[in-house]
């Protein structure tokens, strides 16, 4: 059982799908010789050629475009945008074609595309590397999105995703790319946990919080520092933006009665809006107190020498911890 | 879920609405759980008399007239728990 | 002479500078027949949209030479990436003209199966369908498949960026595909003149290495002998082709619009003597190939066509709201299956009351 | 006090604010000669020229982009997009440049640009010309996102539209289009109501309703069959969606005790989400139910046929009512 | 010859085939000043980022001739818009060091006033300046002002759709504006071979109308020709032109890159062969124009520019998380406000704590 870091476990998953199903190609921008600015696809166009691992010209519409092409004869192509800040120039392609082709075509049209992008901050980068827009791909139907948060997850829900017959946004968390996590390599596809389902990852009676990709970790510390003030925080992995598993947040919250919500995007119109919305419908007579959010400000993201102010932390998640066990 | 941490600090929300408004409250205060549990024990919220925060009633309000042992004052707007 | 032309608005054959190959006798005659048949079905369309059986409908007439050379000059294997306007290009490819006239029916789909006649779904969102038909023709050559990919695009449409990334991935990728442009002067009121400072549209091909054409798109044998020498550069493993077809859009932009806003009776007079169909009919009686006993076989079968659109429009649809939850996933995912149980509730007790 | 379909009132502010400001500029497809496929512009062109008016080439992201370095020299440009379904094209300018650029250069950068898009469904139109995609501006921080729901606010507000600062993304209801109403055009700027303010247009005691755009005249519609049914609903509309006026929608919760939001756009993500999950935060003790949405299901708009089956109609907002009351 | 150049990589006079005027004897002097400076700063600037004073650096050593050509042949009430690439040419219109790098440096702000120099922020997503430029040259226009706007794209830049959008908007305007490609051979790792099928980007203006010109990137004197050049034609009322200079990222594509993954160093070395600075130089020297003395000056300002953002960055700064929340809105919105309130609450706290 390897001990991966998260970008690896990507890269690893990547291989195995193509491996496994030659219809599998990977596109995007310095994706082949360089390996991708993270690194990720390192090694994949050497071993797989240039047919399967295509450089493509600077131009993400274009990028998505062609993918959707290709699909429409059996490839599943896996589009890489090289940061969260440069996928708008594809938001035409994705919204438009990409989420609404298998309706239009009463499900003749099947475009099993992924595309990956790193998302969120920490990394110390200059304007639009560190942002988190997965609100915006989530309000889409005919769109998945999911999000990994550990290395195992990474490893089997890229192939997850690529196998899956609908396209799938697949947000990988940059700050946690070099985290890492054991991947049990030897499992199957049909063995693992399903892609839309999220997952208690710790266990706690007082507080549930709700996180994905980059703030699980998060969640995880201050569940331990809180642990320490004999506060126990049920924390939930979410892993599926859309569909939303609000079934496995609710049964927690109808537990603690209580629930946090952590990401780094602005929590104005983010995915934590959702899902407070629909645990309050679901869990009214549960709840103690409201669902708290806590995410980024509603300002651009910053860039690197005030990305600490920025982005969500231990200390904001146990106040709001805080407030909602005073509520 | 836990009374505890709950009581050690007054409920910023409801106490901040009514004192920072100056307005009264035309509404009986209570988070959902203890409308319900009024609701399950036939208590008419409006007929408790309201010891939390900012004049909320608390699930002990409700426990209270329903036992029998309370005095409603019937208006539901008891002054703020001293902090 | 510019623009290529085979067949010249008199029905006198010119000779294309010898660029382009005369199509033979057979093929001329099924150009005009099938424009016969064309015509008609866009008129129907219109009076239905008229009758306010369409919701809308963009007609192509005067573009009949575009739409019906390039869906002739296409092969079976070959895939049609159409828009909007391209109603009788699809028709003429084999899908039933109900289906065709699905979404300007209101229906929330495009009618008909893509795969089957190789016909992309009819496409709004201009110029998107330009990296589909690249992307496509890619996974063709990927495959070692002998498919050529055609797109068709307005003028209006090269204005967008999604034109130029498709220009350039196909250039780069040497992609069998062809660009082809109607440009038909106006994009709904704007005339090409505020679209593009370029000399001719055929110009673009140069900043991406493709190889381009410009063609009288009013001349049916013109448009299919340029598609057809794409179409064959492509299967040769040449690369793209970008063929500007100078054409004019006689009637409305749709049933919606009134182009006397923006343009002069005059010049649709002047170009209605550039009819793509009367030229062609000219050079066919002239070569003594039609006769009018041809002539009146095809004018039933376009009736037939028209009749058989009125009727299928006619007809009430069935409408199944809880079709629309059906094909948005391979699955319904949870919250759609719980947002189509509330509206089939809703129905059930509209049923009661 | 003139008597002007929705319309007319945004030609008619158009028109005042061009004889006001000579910087303001009118940028768009088909907005010249032919006066807009919505004739909102019509006779725009004509009385002040093509500098003025200008139809440009058919290219979103052309429109936006170089209304951006119009506005860098002091020019206040006012965008249509045709149709909602064709903002995408215009999303990289739109997310990354326009709503930016104020922060990236401190403030010394003004972008007074303003996106005018008719939005929402119920004209009967194929697709991609009835969608309500609101929230994916909303979540963006540097826009303003605000939408008239009578004449008298679109005369107004499109004018305060054109005279903010900032970046204003202006939907406009199609379906009201052609609903009349009674315009002051004596009043002044200053005298109107702020561009940010919410509205309560109905008052009522038993449950608040919260409408915008479109969904306003439909709220008012329930309430008044409610009323006949002896249930007062208070209707509030938005006008305001980025920023959100919570405290006007709160003061009322707080009475009430009850909110249904009603937008067209799918629930799912959509700012109903933001409301219901800001007012349980703000309300809490207050409510008797949780916050319900009345909107559109997560799906691609389906063209005309299917429509009236998509829309949010007076049945569902009344359904959601009952559901509040009962809870 | 092509690509047009006045100065050849041996610092010998050429003639650009009579298109290009060369610039003036102190022109050229002030190009190699400028480009001496330049360099140096990069280098500083270099150094930095590797001790983690920048966040990230991207050079653009090597491509001193178009960075400093363009800055001096624009005319002060001109524009400029640069991308993150294009620090010397920033720092050569006036911009001071330290701002220059605020961007890279981790600031939320580009660091300058744009309308001190005219010069636009950096721009990171690549292409959406140049339809900035096209609307700034516009409204030059529209005021009757003197005016160009300038944009600078990479050569990976130019198959993003913005270019194309951006290209035919200043055509159909005949907007005076000059777009500047520094076709620098790669986009990050991708070559321009994969880049575009185009047999030069300078062969694109023809799809628009906009006259272009392919000039020899790492010739100051002719950048800085065709520049003039193309000002002149602008403000005479003539448009846009469209310039591809043929350059080399000597360096890598930022300080976070290994290029030796992706380009062989013996291409490096062939490059480094036709270093701008190096032809001026002794072009300069031939011609008796510059002399040791003059060169030691120069030498001496470059190194007090470097020691200046050198000091500039090693100063903390004070960073004033408040100020996050004032200029996203022309007045913060009140959900702002309260966010800043809890920002500041939070910081307050830390600070007792
Ligand atoms: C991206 C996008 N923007 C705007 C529209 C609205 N629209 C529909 S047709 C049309 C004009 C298209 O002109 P052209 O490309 O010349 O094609 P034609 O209609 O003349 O066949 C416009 C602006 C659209 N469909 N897609
Ligand atoms: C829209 C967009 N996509 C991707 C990127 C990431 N990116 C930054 S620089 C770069 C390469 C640019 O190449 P080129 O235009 O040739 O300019 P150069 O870096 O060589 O100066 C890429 C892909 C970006 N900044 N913007
Ligand atoms: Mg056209
Ligand atoms: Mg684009
Ligand atoms: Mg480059």
């Amino acid at each position: 059982m390897p001990n991966l870091p998260l970008a690896k476990a990507i890269n690893a998953g990547l291989r195995t799908a193509m491996e496994r199903d030659p219809k599998v190609l990977l596109m995007g921008e310095d994706i082949g010789r360089l390996g991708g600015v993270f690194r990720v696809t390192e090694g994949l166009q050497k071993d797989f050629g240039e047919a399967r691992v295509l450089d493509t010209p600077l131009a993400e519409a274009g990028i998505v475009g062609t993918a959707i092409g290709l699909a429409l004869r059996g490839y599943r192509p896996v589009c890489e945008i090289q940061f969260n800040g440069f996928v708008y120039p594809a938001f035409n392609q994705i919204v438009t074609q990409l989420a609404k082709l298998r309706a239009r075509s009463q499900g003749r049209l099947e475009l099993p595309v992924v595309l990956r992008i790193p998302f969120g901050g920490g990394i110390g980068s200059v304007e639009h590397h560190s942002e988190s827009p997965e609100a915006l791909f989530a309000h889409v139907s005919g769109l998945r999105v999911v999000t990994p948060a550990t290395s195992a997850d990474a490893y089997w829900m890229i192939q997850q995703a690529i196998a899956s017959p609908d396209p799938v946004v697949f947000f990988e968390p940059e700050r946690r790319y070099w985290d890492k996590g054991q991947v049990e390599t030897d499992a199957t596809l049909a063995d693992v946990a399903p892609l839309h389902r999220a997952r208690v990852v710790r266990r706690g009676e007082h507080v549930t919080v709700a996180a994905y990709g980059p703030t699980v970790r998060l969640a995880l510390e201050a569940a331990e520092a809180a642990a320490e003030d004999g506060t126990q925080l049920e924390v939930v992995d979410l892993r599926t933006i859309s569909p939303l598993d609000v079934g496995t947040v609710a049964e927690s919250v109808r537990r603690t009665g209580r629930l946090v919500v952590v990401h780094e995007a602005p929590t104005f119109g983010g995915v934590g809006g959702e899902l407070a919305a629909r645990i309050t419908e679901r869990c009214f007579y549960s709840l103690e107190a409201p669902v708290l959010r806590v995410g980024g400000f509603h300002l651009p993201y910053p860039a690197a020498r005030v990305e600490e102010h920025y982005l969500p932390g231990v200390d904001r998640v146990l106040d709001a911890v805080d407030r909602s066990l005073a509520a | 879920a836990q009374a505890g941490p709950a009581q050690a600090e007054p409920a910023p929300e409801p106490a901040g609405e009514a004192a920072g408004t100056g307005v009264v409250p035309e509404r009986v205060l209570a988070k959902p759980p203890v409308r319900k549990l009024a609701r399950d024990l036939g208590v008419d919220l409006a007929q408790v008399r309201a010891t939390g925060p900012g004049g909320t009633v608390t699930r002990e309000d409700v426990l209270t007239l329903a036992n029998g042992n309370g005095n409603g004052n019937g208006n539901g707007t008891a002054p703020a728990a001293a902090a | 002479g510019f623009p290529l032309g085979l067949i010249d608005a008199d029905g006198q054959p010119t000779d294309a500078g010898g660029v382009l190959n005369p199509p033979p006798p057979e093929a001329l005659l099924e150009l005009h027949r099938r424009m016969v048949v064309g015509r008609r079905f866009d008129t129907q369309a219109t009076a239905l949209a008229r009758q306010g059986r369409l919701a809308v409908y963009p007609s192509s007439r005067g573009q009949e030479a575009c739409q019906i050379g390039v869906a002739l000059a296409l092969r079976e294997q070959d895939w049609l990436f159409p828009t909007y306007r391209d109603s009788v290009a699809v028709l003429t490819r084999g899908v039933g003209g109900v289906e065709v006239l699905s979404m300007m029916r209101g229906e929330w789909h495009c009618g008909y199966d893509p795969y089957e006649h190789r016909v992309a779904p009819q496409c709004t969102p201009l110029a998107t369908n330009a990296l589909h038909a690249v992307g496509l023709a890619h996974a063709a050559r990927l495959k070692g498949e002998d498919t050529v990919a055609l797109v068709l695009l307005g003028d209006g449409a090269t204005s967008e960026g999604d034109t130029h990334e498709a220009l350039n991935f196909a250039g780069v990728w040497n992609a069998p595909v062809v660009f082809l442009v109607q440009n038909n002067g106006y994009a709904i009121s704007v005339p090409l003149s505020k679209q593009t400072a370029a000399p001719a549209l055929a110009c673009k091909g140069v900043g991406y290495g493709v190889p381009s054409l410009l063609v009288d798109g009013n001349d049916a044998a013109a448009v299919f002998a340029a598609v057809r020498c794409a179409v064959e550069r492509a299967t040769a493993g040449g690369g793209p082709t970008f063929i500007e077809a100078l054409t004019y859009r006689v009637d409305a932009h749709t049933s919606a619009d009134d182009p006397t806003r923006y343009r002069d009776d005059a010049e649709v007079q002047a170009w209605l003597t550039r009819d793509p169909l009367a030229r062609l009919e000219k050079h066919l009686r002239a070569t003594g190939l039609l006769d009018d006993e041809r002539a009146r076989a095809v004018q039933e079968e376009a009736e037939q066509v028209a009749a058989e659109a009125r009727e299928g429009l006619s007809a009430e649809v069935e409408v199944d709201p809880a079709a629309l939850f059906e094909h948005v996933y391979a699955e319904p995912t949870e919250n759609l299956l719980e947002q189509r149980a509330r509206l089939l509730d809703e129905l059930a007790e509209e049923e009661q009351s």
